[in-house]
């Protein structure tokens, strides 16, 4: 099989499953119990990986809060942060295209008085930063905006977004989970003052996510309890997963620099190949600032899932963006709306039903495209053939 | 190997569609959906004097339960006369394909309108009156 | 090391992390991609461990949610059934030595109008049944009582005390993270409608917890995101964590005929070799309804942290009662305080300073409890002569 | 094997402590905290006639801290004048035990304040008033 589908997560680096193992089988004690070796030894280690993720965002070690996953990152953030005694404001404003978890959860505050503000993007997926300055009002609480979309691998303008963010004293989150491994991320160059990232979207294992809360932020946890992760965070912490996203980050940040061009060049290859092929596909995202190893399509006449469907009996696993096949097993048609990350960047919904993402990770190579490019023209033909619509043209 | 969500005859169906293709003189088509719900099937009818299905084909936009409903729906026809396709629900489809997931039964659904459809279109093509296809699907499944 | 701290979590099982291992290196697809083997490989892990957790608890596999951690499930259980609008009571039940877990969510939950009673215990740590069937009022939402004390060991009468709530028609959570793999656990003898269970407490890993919901139970998500766990818990689920709980229920569900009469046969000689060494030292929690292999007790003269320290030197890992030691990092002083448990069950606090709990394992031999009992008495006299109280008497 | 919470040097006291015990003939003894609290210091003085301590003793129920702070102090008292104990910090203390936990650092004040407590009961003791104590820490700690 090839892997086509690392916004979903990768295959954990086998490097990081190593470092694990010891703390499932001898380090297992847990991480507050200070005064004997199998605790003090799980607390070590959590606190050597909070050190090795700071540095790969160039924050400091108190900076950093583990999480279970990117979604408990996100809403650790914004709940966090609103619900924080020192938050006065009560304006939010994010983008059209954010992730489920950004999304909903500001949606939800809606309910809760708070007004939301969703920027919009330009066709390729960019959120203009003169869009942002203007919309930041006095009681502008937090600006969320993701760094790199899943789906259709767009990057913002970060950097750009942070600057007026801070510029009018806003607090800015920044969601770098699909980012993280693939971009350079520094919250200092990126003037963020909270980032969510998982482990298991830069070859490390589910189970870990974080977030950077900058010196001086102040958020209130959203988990309560024994008050772990200095009552961020309440839980017993995931020790291996923590462990290993230590080592995750820092791998890549010792390797991106060989990977990531090597990932750039192969979605040259693959977005090229594609676009020579067929003259009714059509790219989604930007060109340019996208996530290295990142293709993303649709297709006249031909609906996203049959074709996910049968790159998939190819040997070929890759992401359909219609939410249609991700909530097959939702339990009514409700959930299968279009994709609201395909409408904000115009795709026409008459005439596209889903979009395909190719997302490759550091472990595929010139064959994996290759072979790629040798099945779309057969199973495009077949879906073709068998399309009410493609002969009215 | 992990299933898919699935069954193994949906899939037989996706992978090989059973008449899948356009007639050139049919005398009844029907068509339903449209590509901004995600689906659009088109079933193509030969219907003879004694008001037997001929032959049937289908095309469809859509995804994995679509095209398998379609390809089953044409194989319940084949042969049958225009009451007992009347007869033909969408559960019968879903029967036949050893299931499909709850949000993929509409395509089911789809499948038995685009018969009632192409048979509306039948009638309508000798002259008759469409409604009698309501009428007679009233009778029968009062039954 | 002799590990007797295993309400902190326990070794995982080596077949537990035997059948997690495919789960990094093999299988490490996102069980939400239905539509490639290897993420659909993933989701039937999943629902596979789904199963072997609800045979566990005696539930259907559709009743039980996976969460990160025996906190989250406490979270979940709680704030989820309160916020949820088909709710309409205000007065929340929960007993004095319930888990921080339950604790501060019901304490935060006062700042938004709720009305918390806290049920007394007796001097062993039990709530007395009557006493709930006087504390609930008509807009009573919910009762939530601990099965076991980690601290003190002791475990209440869960079935009267569900068959009250039953009565009553007030849901009824059960925070059985202690209590799992040691006692058993059918949801439908206790009559309860929500339970939470911790993996990392039977022999599963860290980073996978389960709340049982009751078919028909409605509870609102406090994960917003992808809608992953039916939109109870949102956010790539943890899936080698979770097969591997599934596995360790399968395994508790098997063994606990074994093991546990086992290890109450070590408590026994424990708790009656301490007895008879000093009449200053006192135990906690009730002699006969305690956890299997579970012993605590505080020693007049000796604070808790000094005893616990002397014995990890000594390869005695067990834990300390007084929140001192557990919160040793805490940035201020304030989080010393005293146990809130060892004064509700009327523990002089002007003579105790700190108790000590020793929780075995399956693991645990003859051998480890025939070494306390040798440290124990050098151990104790030490800290004796060293204590300005001791000739007082 | 991982490092506790604590120093090497705390450690070394909470496992070793110095000059733990009582003196019979002390001429100064203090005690601080209380148990409800978890710590109770007591210190034991025996100051020659030059006011220089010729030995000290402590007894200490407390946590690994309490411990160490407590046999540090005497280390670090024994040979001193008593200007020079009014002089000795708790800073000094946490110093002299390469550091301590921030949650930890009440028991090296609490040290401090036993040895206060010792040096108030040997001037009572002598018949003089306990409060020159004070005056000369504030003079001392002013320069
Ligand atoms: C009774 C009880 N409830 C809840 C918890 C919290 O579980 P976790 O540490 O998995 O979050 C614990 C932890 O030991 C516990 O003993
Ligand atoms: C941009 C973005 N944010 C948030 C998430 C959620 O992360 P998780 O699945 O770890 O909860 C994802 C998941 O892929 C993502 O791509």
């Amino acid at each position: 099989m090839i892997y086509l589908d690392n916004v979903a997560g990768t295959k954990p680096d086998a490097k990081v499953v190593e470092k694990m193992m010891p703390y499932f089988t001898e380090h297992y004690g847990n991480p507050s119990a200070h005064f004997y070796p199998i605790g003090r030894e799980a607390f070590e280690a959590m606190e050597r990986a909070r050190g090795q993720v700071a540095a790969f965002v160039g924050a400091k070690a108190e900076e950093i809060v583990f999480t279970s996953c990117g979604t408990e990152s996100n809403n650790l953030a914004i709940k966090g942060l609103l619900k924080n005694p020192m938050n006065k404001g009560k304006h939010i404003i994010i983008s059209e295209i954010e992730h489920f978890s950004v999304d909903s959860v500001t949606a939800k505050l809606r309910n809760d008085g708070y007004e939301i503000t969703k920027l919009k993007v330009d066709d390729n997926g960019l959120v203009n930063p003169d869009d942002l300055k203007n919309a930041i009002k006095k009681d502008t609480a937090l600006v969320s905006i993701q760094h790199t979309n899943p789906e259709i691998g767009t990057i913002q303008y970060t950097d750009k977004l942070g600057a007026i963010c801070r510029e009018s004293g806003v607090t800015f989150h920044v969601d770098a989970v699909a980012a993280a491994g693939y971009s350079e991320l520094n919250v200092k160059d990126l003037n963020c003052d909270l980032m969510s990232i998982a482990s298991q979207n830069f070859y490390g294992s589910k189970g870990a996510g974080a977030l950077y809360i900058r010196e001086g932020v102040k958020l209130s946890g959203i988990m309560d309890g024994g008050h772990q992760e200095r009552g961020y965070r309440s839980g017993t912490e995931n020790v291996p997963a923590i462990v290993g996203m230590g080592e995750a980050a820092e791998i890549a940040m010792n390797d991106m620099k060989v990977y990531v061009p090597e990932m750039v060049r192969l979605q040259k290859k693959l977005w090229d190949g594609l676009g020579g092929m067929f003259d009714f596909l059509h790219f989604t995202g930007d060109k340019d600032r996208r996530r290295p190893g990142h293709v993303s399509f649709w297709i006249e006449y031909i609906e996203g899932e049959s074709l996910l469907m049968w790159l998939s009996l190819k040997g070929i696993a890759c992401a359909s963006g219609s939410a249609c096949s991700s909530n097959i097993l939702a339990d009514d048609e409700e959930d299968l709306a279009a994709s609201y990350v395909l409408t904000a960047v115009g795709v026409p919904s008459d005439i596209c039903a889903g979009s395909l993402g190719m997302s490759m990770s550091k472990y595929n190579t010139e064959g994996d495209i290759d072979k790629v490019l040798e099945v779309m023209p057969e199973t495009v033909k077949r879906l073709c053939e068998m399309s009410p619509m493609y002969n009215r043209k | 190997m992990a299933k898919g969500p699935y069954s193994d005859k949906v899939m037989d169906h996706f992978m090989n569609p059973r008449n899948m293709g356009e007639i050139a003189d049919a005398n009844g088509i029907g068509e339903v959906g449209n590509p901004a719900c995600g689906d659009v099937m088109k079933i193509f009818l030969k219907i003879n004097d004694d008001q037997v299905v001929e032959d049937v084909k289908f095309k469809t936009f859509g995804c994995g339960a679509a095209i398998a409903s379609s390809s089953m729906a044409t194989e319940l026809m084949i042969g049958k006369k225009v009451e007992e396709l009347l007869a033909l629900t969408n559960q019968a489809i879903v029967e036949a394909l050893d299931g499909l997931p709850p949000a993929k039964i509409h395509c089911s659904v789809m499948a038995e309108e685009a018969i009632e459809d192409a048979l509306k279109n039948y009638f309508k093509e000798k002259g008759q009156d469409p409604a009698i296809v309501d009428e007679m699907k009233a009778k029968i499944r009062k039954n």
